[in-house]
């Protein structure tokens, strides 16, 4: 019994890693840029869908705010921030992301508070059991909703021709646009759909938590690459299979484990071990 | 079909090509010589979009295209083959000749790919590998092969016997014959000018970004000198 | 008077740590997001040496030893793994140190450890030791920028196939940059216990490894002046924003992110840019050098 | 010439070397040898395993079968570095310069080799004009002298090539491999360059020199290797090489022999 | 003007609490200069921000003394920016009253380090006593990993054998987790009577939250760290029920606790909880002391503090030798979303802070 519910809670776990960090694959994959600053966008979709939700007390227009926000914030951060930077080192991107990630986080700290918000009304807490185990609502919910996306995804950048056309100009920008590929367009794209993933994710943990701090996307901000990396970067199925096994790994880890190493020691313990023995990752593009 | 009128081309400050006038007519191959570095790739990348027009005009079928995108360029007709290849490492074979007709509908795609696979059995046997893992020669054909997937009006292949054996290149010729002979109009960058020559309509020389001698391929192959002076042959 | 003996002695120590890292990440290229714990190596053992009765100075070489044989460990790490595996491999090494940290009683576990003797050598003392072992490490670094070492780092920090088609045997170059820079951050780490009297897991973390990397990258990655200007600025940086108080990080922040916007280089980038202000391929000749590999 | 091989013992042996990538063997049994001071001819059509050849003799791509030997001394195993080391130098098909460094640097960095062979001997070493001496010379044999300052990132292909030689030469290899140098050179240019590789291999340093040129391979090598498809097709004297009908149909196409290489190959 | 100083986290990952403390402080201070201020001379609080990291409240202390040369100073942070900043307040012999921080070492860097606060043993001992009050027997304890959490578990761990507790399960999480849900079931299959979890009420919150949907249904108790307002919010109905040990009563009849809860709502528009009490608490016994050696600080300051008897809003205090409190322990219960007494526990023995004797 214990067993399974560890497993279950893994699942729940895993899926809400799978979430966040699938949009920063997206970004990723096609600009090789450590996007630390998703996490604050994935912090502002949370914001968003609580303050949004509280006032209309529409789950739906919650997560449309939350998208719609993430979004703009993604695509406005590309435009200022990353695309000057493309043909820098990858560092110079990753310290302007740190930076910006922690001016997010102020952001929110001074215009909401320190301490946080909270639904006035939080939603879908109802319990439903399934072979015994018991869910809520929005668990079972953020696993259909990771489930879905993931397989609308992968079959996005595999087969079809906005895949391919976004992985091509990974490879030679230039040459991509000399084949009819509108390189802003494509990045653009990219950043909608990666930050709108991150608010999703951002108002589903806030549902979860029934909590958001500024603080929230510390965690998800370099969790969230480890994840991305042990899936070997740029894949969306490598990034699913990550998250799961992490969500695995730290469940189970924390359980038996928890007297050696904390939960990112254990985490990070398994992606060191995973990287020596397959230095491209758990799922290399090819 | 493209005319090129006084055409400055360079990287910054730096001009890689001083003025430069060409016209090229449907349905022609026109050769496009000089030492390294005279500036024979920058003037088909400028054409392409890619390097900075630093003065006179781009006009193809009549219009002045030199303020458009590359991918604008292309929808008009305008592929090109660069130096050093610059394929999608990362995609596969056919995956490179996707990308090649994405500005086409999908349904053009079988026919076009077949077309290049005719052209290059080799490519067929490794339709499923990483453009980044071909042997040279395979790259280079794969180069062709995507520009010809855009089904061009005009095709720039810059270096077209870099790699190749000779068998292919004699095939890469006879191609280039047919689809000059089926209309499309040629622009060739050769290293190897024995053969260009032999194939080409006009002929025009670079040294160090001017025009050191224009005309036709007949003239050119009677004109020792130049063969002595600008183009290496001996 | 003593604010500026702290103050100094405190940046002192931020260059020198500083200074490490660039060793590993700018001259040589190997990229780490983990440094902190190389810094928590120095610092647990000079702390628990001086707790168990060694003169600080004697625990000086034994911080630089163990720093530096993690620190080779881990630039085994580096022969595996490459760039942006790496980076996040280094990070994972960094969240391991603090997590094992955290277990353990005997290393004060989540209490840390305080209250260890004094160095004996007073407060400007400590800050002269401190101001000569940065000034020292600088020179070093300089020396070895201007050693075959130096050349091959560069070499192997653009490509480090092509140095082994040269014949220069890439791992002991990168384990011997691992082992100079993570023995460096081991002496900045005794210094830093002995500075702040206290060591406690939470002290090396994450944070702590993105703001040295920072400092690298904010004074030109690779650049030794123009990165211990940057570790001295951004160490002073929050004394000099008290007076905004609530809006100190968020400044931080919005400096570090203009600060790679607009000058990407760095401050040594700034200044080459000032003192030649032509040249510089535009973005698209770049490009296409990156593009174009034959 | 070749006949009086057999009696010397080989530098360079290659013997029933295999290289696989997932299910395409690229290199399938390859053996040959190669005898001190010889200038040996690798080619065979495009993807026939030449590139892959040569890197797995320096290391780059390890063979699954096989095994390589260097004046008797198996280099199985070894990493590249190592085996550049024992005397091999690698002028690559993909030219890949130190784009930070001008074309002098790059040259001067390879020939300063002996101060490189360890982080402590390279900690010692300070000066770098000899190495920068001796770069200058090899840039001029190799005839791109003028540009010794320039930076490669802007250098056409053709003036890269030459570099990679100059590169592979300040490493005083006794084994030259050298993969396609005269790509992207007119052929005047080829033909000097050519001559270069003559002159360097007369001056002692045994050479394996794959090449599509097959006018300038005719005229300098002594002996051919032909693979095909990952097999070796054929090995000997230039000429009956060239006559041998499995190695024109594989590569030179049956009816052109007349217009391109045959001429060339005539008058070498 | 008398300057005292404040090291507080205003920014990073505690500012919430930094908040607290920071208006905690400045009520006190506002009080105190309403009041005429000492001998005459308006009070300045100086305030510096230390993010909670030793390596900024060096600096900042430092600052505080040399600079601004305060006679006093509070720490409204945590323990290792607090046991950073302490040897730089002991080194100049300036008094530094600690509000809330709980490791051991802060007092014994010297004789002028006081602490208003019960350390984290005494509440983890006190935690103890009050599931054998409860009368239950089987107890899953849930740690916070950081110093808070650890001392208290130790405390707790002391104190379970006089009562013959039986821990059936020892957890532990860290201070960035939200999402429970293994540990949840762990402790869920270990069938405990009674949940002893330490946490702040952003961890609590969600734990408490998760603990009562798996469908746990033992009396949990927490400690000080749960005591917000926020904690109720965030564990919405979950949270009734749950007990807290900590220093502040809200049901309280003492004049100085009820003077403060209403002046702290008044002043801010919130209720006060544990961290704004203490502060507070810490910067009137600083003034305290002020007001005795007439503004003077130094030795006369720490000998008046030392001497002195505080009425404070978290309980009459005084100092031991090693300046430590001795007090009692007010449990808190959350009904209808807001926090009453439940009970007191008093036990002189138990409660012993330490001493200088002592270890
Ligand atoms: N990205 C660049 N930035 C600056 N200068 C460049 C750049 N690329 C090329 N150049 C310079 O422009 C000039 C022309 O180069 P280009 O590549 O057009 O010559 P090419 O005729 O194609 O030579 P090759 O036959 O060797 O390919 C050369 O002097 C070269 O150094
Ligand atoms: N890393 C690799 N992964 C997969 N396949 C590879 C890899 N490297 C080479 N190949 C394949 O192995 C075959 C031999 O390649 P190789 O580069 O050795 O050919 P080559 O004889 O040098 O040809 P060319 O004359 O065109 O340069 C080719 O079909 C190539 O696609
Ligand atoms: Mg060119
Ligand atoms: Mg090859």
């Amino acid at each position: 019994m214990l067993f399974l519910e560890l497993l279950a809670q893994s699942l729940v776990q895993g899926s809400i890693y799978a979430l966040i960090a699938l949009g920063l694959t997206l970004v990723y994959g096609l600009l090789r840029i450590l996007h630390v600053a998703h996490a604050g966008l994935f912090t502002l979709g949370a914001y968003l869908g609580v303050v949004v939700h509280n006032a209309t007390g529409s789950l739906l227009m919650a997560f449309a705010a939350a998208m719609l926000g993430a979004s703009i914030g993604g695509v406005a951060m590309f435009r200022l921030a990353y695309k000057p930077l493309l043909d820098r080192p990858p560092y110079v991107a990753l310290i302007a992301s740190i930076g910006l990630y922690i001016a997010c986080e102020e952001i929110f700290r001074i215009v909401f508070g320190a301490s946080g918000l909270t639904f006035t009304n939080q939603p879908l807490q109802g319990q439903l059991a399934i072979g015994g185990l018991v869910f809520k609502q929005a668990e079972l919910a953020v696993i259909v909703f990771s489930a879905l996306i993931i397989g609308l995804l992968g079959w996005l950048q595999t087969r079809t021709r906005i895949g391919i056309a976004c992985q091509a100009t990974v490879s030679d920008p230039q040459m991509a646009e000399s084949f009819g590929i509108r390189l802003n367009t494509v990045r653009d794209l990219n950043f909608l759909v990666g930050s709108a993933l991150a608010g999703f994710a951002g108002v589903w943990v806030a549902i979860l938590n029934n909590l958001v701090e500024p603080t929230m996307g510390s965690v998800p901000a370099y969790k969230a690459l480890a994840i991305i990396v042990l899936g070997g970067l740029g894949s969306v199925r490598g990034t699913l299979m990550a998250a799961l096994v992490l969500g695995l790994i730290e469940s189970f880890g924390t359980t038996y484990l928890g007297k050696v190493m904390d939960r990112n020691a254990i985490a990070f313990a398994f992606l060191i071990l995973v990287l020596m023995l397959r230095p491209q990752g758990l799922f290399a593009r090819r | 079909m493209l005319e090129l009128k006084n055409l400055a081309c360079g990287y910054g400050a730096f001009g890689a090509v001083h003025d430069l006038s060409l016209n090229l007519k449907a349905g022609t191959l026109t050769a496009l010589l000089g030492t390294n570095g005279a500036g024979k790739s920058s003037t088909l990348m400028c054409i392409a979009g890619h390097v900075a027009q630093q003065g006179g005009q781009i006009h193809f079928d009549g219009q002045d295209i030199g303020q458009l995108p590359p991918t604008e360029r292309v929808r008009r007709g305008i592929a090109i083959s660069p130096e050093g290849r610059r394929l999608f490492k990362d995609l596969t074979v056919e995956e490179n000749l996707r990308v090649g007709g994405v500005i086409h509908p999908a349904s053009y795609f079988a026919q076009d790919r077949d077309r290049v696979l005719a052209l290059f059995p080799r490519l067929g046997e490794r339709l499923d590998s990483l453009a980044g893992n071909l042997s040279g020669g395979e790259q280079q054909m794969l180069a062709i092969g995507r520009a010809l997937m855009t089904r061009p009006r005009l095709i720039m292949i810059d270096e077209l016997s870099l790699g190749l054996m000779p068998k292919v290149i004699d095939l890469c010729y006879q191609a280039l014959k047919t689809l000059r002979d089926e209309g499309m109009t040629v622009l060739l960058v050769e290293q190897n000018t024995e053969r260009a020559l032999a194939i080409a309509d006009g002929v025009c020389v670079l040294e160090s970004g001017d025009v050191a001698w224009q005309g036709s391929a007949a003239d050119a192959r009677n004109d020792p000198e130049l063969a002595a002076a600008y183009l290496g042959m001996h | 008077m003593d604010y500026e003996i702290s103050l100094l002695t405190t940046i002192a120590i931020s260059v020198l740590f500083a200074l490490s890292l660039n060793l590993i990440t700018g001259f040589c290229g190997q990229i780490s997001l983990g440094h902190a714990a190389f810094l928590g190596v120095g610092a647990y053992s000079s702390a628990m040496l001086t707790q168990a009765g060694w003169p600080f100075l004697a625990t000086l070489p034994v911080s630089i030893l163990l720093a530096a044989t993690l620190g080779v460990i881990v630039g085994l790490a580096s022969l595996r793994v490459r760039a942006d595996f790496l980076a996040v491999t280094t990070m994972g090494v960094g969240f391991l140190f603090i997590g094992v940290v955290r277990q353990q009683e005997w290393m004060g576990g989540e209490m840390g450890i305080a209250g260890f003797p004094d160095s004996g050598l007073g407060d400007v003392g400590f800050m002269l030791l401190c101001v000569v072992l940065a000034a020292l490490t600088a020179a070093l670094c300089v020396f070895i920028r201007r050693t075959w070492m130096g050349r091959v780092f560069g070499g192997i920090a653009e490509d480090e196939d092509t140095m082994r088609v040269l014949g220069i045997d890439v791992p002991r170059y990168k384990l011997a940059a691992f082992a100079i820079g993570t023995a460096l951050a081991g002496l900045a780490g005794a210094l830093y216990s002995q500075q702040i009297k206290f060591v406690g897991p939470d002290s090396f973390g994450f944070v702590e490894s993105i703001t040295v990397l920072s400092m690298v990258v904010v004074g030109g990655i690779g650049s030794v002046f123009w990165v211990a200007v940057a570790a001295a600025v951004l160490t002073a940086l929050p004394g000099w924003f008290q007076f905004i108080g609530d809006y100190k990080l968020l400044v931080y922040g919005g400096l570090l992110f203009l600060m790679m916007r607009f000058a990407p280089g760095g401050l040594a980038g700034i200044v080459e840019s000032l003192r030649k202000p032509k040249a510089k391929p535009n973005t698209q000749a770049a490009a296409a050098t990156k593009g174009a590999q034959p | 010439m070749s006949t009086t091989y057999e009696a010397v013992a080989p530098l360079l042996v290659v013997s029933h070397i295999t290289v696989r990538f997932g299910g395409l063997k690229a290199i399938d049994d390859v053996s040959f040898n190669l005898f001190p001071g010889e200038l040996l001819g690798l080619i065979g059509p495009n993807g026939a395993g030449k590139t892959t050849c040569l890197r797995s003799i320096t290391g780059v791509v390890r063979a699954q079968e096989g095994s390589v030997t260097l004046d008797g001394q198996p280099l199985d195993g070894l990493a590249i570095e190592k085996r550049i080391r024992r005397g091999l130098a690698l002028s690559q098909q993909l030219v890949k310069p130190l784009r930070h460094l001008s074309l002098l640097e790059n040259v001067a960095l390879a020939a300063g080799s002996a101060k490189t062979a360890s982080p402590l001997a390279s900690l010692m070493h300070v000066s770098e004009s000899a190495e920068q001496a001796r770069a200058l010379e090899l840039l001029r044999s190799v005839g791109i002298a003028e540009r010794a300052d320039q930076l490669p990132g802007t250098q056409p292909l053709g003036v890269l090539k030459r570099l990679e030689m100059a590169r592979a030469l300040a490493l005083k290899p006794r084994v030259l491999l050298l993969d396609e140098p005269l790509a992207g050179l007119n052929s005047k240019e080829a033909r000097s360059l050519a001559e270069t590789i003559a002159d360097i291999n007369r001056s002692g340093v045994t050479i394996v020199l794959i090449e599509h040129n097959l006018g300038e391979v005719m005229r300098i090598c002594q002996r051919l290797v032909v693979l095909d498809n990952g097999r070796k097709i054929a090995d000997g004297e230039p000429r009956a090489v060239m006559n041998d009908p499995v190695v024109r149909a594989a590569y030179l196409g049956n009816d052109t022999l007349a217009e391109s290489a045959a001429p060339e190959a005539a008058h070498a | 003007d008398i300057k005292i100083g404040l090291m507080v986290p205003l920014t990073g990952f505690a500012a919430a609490d930094g908040k607290s403390a920071h208006e905690g402080a400045k009520l006190a201070v506002a009080q105190a200069n309403a009041k005429g201020g000492i001998n005459g001379e308006k009070v300045e609080l100086v305030v510096y921000d230390d993010q909670a990291s030793p390596k900024e409240a060096v600096p900042a202390a430092t600052k505080l003394i040399q600079r601004d040369k305060v006679v006093g100073g509070v720490s409204g942070s945590y323990s290792a920016s607090t046991r950073a900043s302490a040897g730089v307040f002991q080194n100049a012999k300036v008094p530094y009253v600690t509000a809330y921080a709980i490791h051991p070492d802060i007092t014994r860097v010297g004789d002028y380090m006081f602490r208003v606060s019960a350390m984290g043993e005494v509440q983890g001992r006190a935690g103890a006593k009050l599931v054998n009050e409860l009368g239950k027997k089987k107890v899953a304890l849930i740690t916070v990993k950081n110093d808070f959490g650890q001392s208290l578990a130790a405390g707790f761990k002391e104190g379970a054998p006089k009562f013959n507790l039986d821990i059936v399960g020892e957890h532990e999480y860290s201070l960035q987790d939200r999402q429970f849900g293994p540990l949840v079931a762990k402790v869920k299959s270990q069938t405990p009577e009674v949940i002893y979890a330490s946490g702040y009420y952003y961890t609590a919150g969600p734990l408490v939250a998760q603990l009562r949907a798996a469908g746990i249904t033992a009396p949990i108790i927490g400690q000080e760290g749960y005591d917000s307002e926020k904690f109720m919010e965030i564990a919405g109905a979950a949270s009734e029920g749950v007990l807290v040990t900590t220093s502040l009563d809200r049901d309280s009849e003492r004049p100085a606790t009820k003077a403060f809860l209403s002046a702290y709502r008044d002043a801010t528009k919130e209720g006060a909880d544990m961290v704004a009490a203490s502060t507070y608490t810490a910067v009137t016994v600083l003034l305290d002391g002020l007001r005795k050696t007439g503004g003077k600080g130094g030795a006369a300051l720490r000998d008046a503090m030392a001497a002195g008897k505080f009425d404070t809003p978290i309980g009459d205090l005084n100092f031991n030798d090693l300046h430590e409190v001795k007090k009692d322990v007010q449990v808190q219960v959350v009904k209808n979303k807001a926090f009453h007494r439940h009970s007191v526990i008093s036990d002189p023995v138990l409660l012993a802070p330490p001493s200088k004797e002592s270890k």
